[in-house]
């Protein structure tokens, strides 16, 4: 895995967008920018992106009724991993959404989590200092 | 991006051809056109996912609904796709099991 | 000029990265997706990455040897008309660099603010809540 | 998105290719080749921005810097442009003036 040295290590980025399912692929596209600038593995770049909109879909469809809601996702690359913060302002995040189910057929919903926890390599649900609800995803770079 | 879908009868099937990606935003304009189909009486269906640069659980969701429809109607859905990204997320999902996947047109259109 | 009626108007995205120069193309890649989803007008969108570029190249100049300063961006688009505003924290915005300069002869500084003021429509020195200062560009679609 | 340099001799004149973007994290990097060739004691300079995705102010000040040199050994600097984004902040900053700017490699080559 080729990363990049040029660029200082540990910095964040961080990305406020209105809870509302056009702006996802806005949040796609500033992540792939960014990882780009550390490694150039496409297939974990579309992993990473993957994962991120499932959490961003989950937010997107909690906060559809909710005025001014917003999707607050923060992102950390190091050398070996990247560290995604995702967030939302005006509703708090639903435990209860990130919870897998098991269905009995195949069902129109409940494949997000799947993914999420199949591309990443882990998954907290942390807490601000706001107390905010944040769920961290991680992923390590093969060396 | 947005997600542009082109519908073409090929033998007793309709192909949905679906360019660009299937995200949050645009799966409600896929879901549509599936049950466009199914109101039209249209119950073999074949979803080219070869030009989706990107595809999440979304459009899972909808594919697995439209499946559900034809299904009540003896029909069936196969899928056309070849690209590991996209296959990626059936194989998760364990979807493999429930969609025909097949890497060209003719077979797919052979299965429905 | 075409404008997507589906997008919601007056909705805010806010982007923080570091105030380093190696991430003001993620600011320009992030700005490019957010205007593309309003109109597909390919010269006014370059004509305002320029600018925003132009921006953070001199906040970046100014922040070069100051530890975790950010520079902050908000974008708000609507029907008629983006509004982009670029502040910094860790580090006040000298107005001074803003001034121009007029060269007497060719010099290798100072057309950043010629193709600011070229490109964009409006360009407000503002202060936020708390008081930091903040450069406002201001560019109308054409209808 | 990076920027690629490729420089080649060509007449007696140096041909430095630009791929990607000129801003103020890359400009550094045409700036040290620029500087490079004038130790070499290379004078005649030809700059090809056919490939440039996007430049902006850093860019011109680092052309600027390189006439400085150049123009103090006699040498001169030459530009191959036809792209409209690009020809424009030559324009608005009055670099229209300084630099000769030609839409084909022919020409700039002829004119240094
Ligand atoms: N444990 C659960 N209990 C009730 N509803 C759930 C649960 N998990 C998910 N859901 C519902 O399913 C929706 C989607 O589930 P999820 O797998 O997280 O995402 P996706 O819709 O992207 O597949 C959630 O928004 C929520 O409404
Ligand atoms: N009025 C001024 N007085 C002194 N220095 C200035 C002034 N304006 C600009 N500069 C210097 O020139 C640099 C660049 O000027 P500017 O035109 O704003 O950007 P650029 O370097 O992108 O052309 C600034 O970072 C600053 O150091």
């Amino acid at each position: 895995m080729k990363v990049s040295e040029e660029v200082l290590l540990e910095n964040k980025v961080k990305l406020v967008i209105p809870a509302s399912s056009e702006y996802v692929s806005l949040a796609r596209l500033a992540l792939g920018g960014l990882i780009r600038n550390f490694l150039s593995d496409e297939e974990i770049i579309e992993d990473i992106k993957i994962a991120v909109s499932e959490v961003c879909n989950s937010v997107v469809l909690q906060a559809e009724n909710v005025d001014n809601a917003t999707l607050d996702l923060s992102f950390s690359v190091q050398e070996e991993e990247i560290t995604i913060d995702v967030g939302c302002t005006g509703k708090e995040l639903e435990l209860a959404a990130l919870t897998p189910i098991v269905w009995s057929e195949p069902e129109e919903r409940g494949y997000g989590l799947s993914l999420i926890s199949a591309l990443m390599d882990k998954v907290e649900l942390i807490s601000d200092d706001g107390n905010k609800t944040i769920l961290r995803l991680r992923k390590y770079f093969p060396s | 991006m947005d997600l542009k879908i082109a519908v073409e009868e090929k033998d007793d099937a309709m192909v949905l051809r679906l360019d660009g990606e299937v995200d949050v935003y645009t799966a409600p304009k896929l879901k549509s056109r599936l049950i466009d189909l199914v109101d039209q009486g249209k119950f073999k269906i074949v979803v080219d996912l070869e030009k989706v640069a990107f595809m999440d659980s979304s459009g899972l969701g909808v594919l697995v609904g439209g499946l559900k429809r034809v299904r009540s109607h003896d029909g069936s859905i196969s899928l056309i796709c070849s690209q590991e990204n996209i296959l990626k997320i059936f194989r998760i999902t364990g979807l493999v099991k429930i969609f025909p996947i097949f890497d060209n047109e003719g077979q797919a259109l052979e299965s429905v």
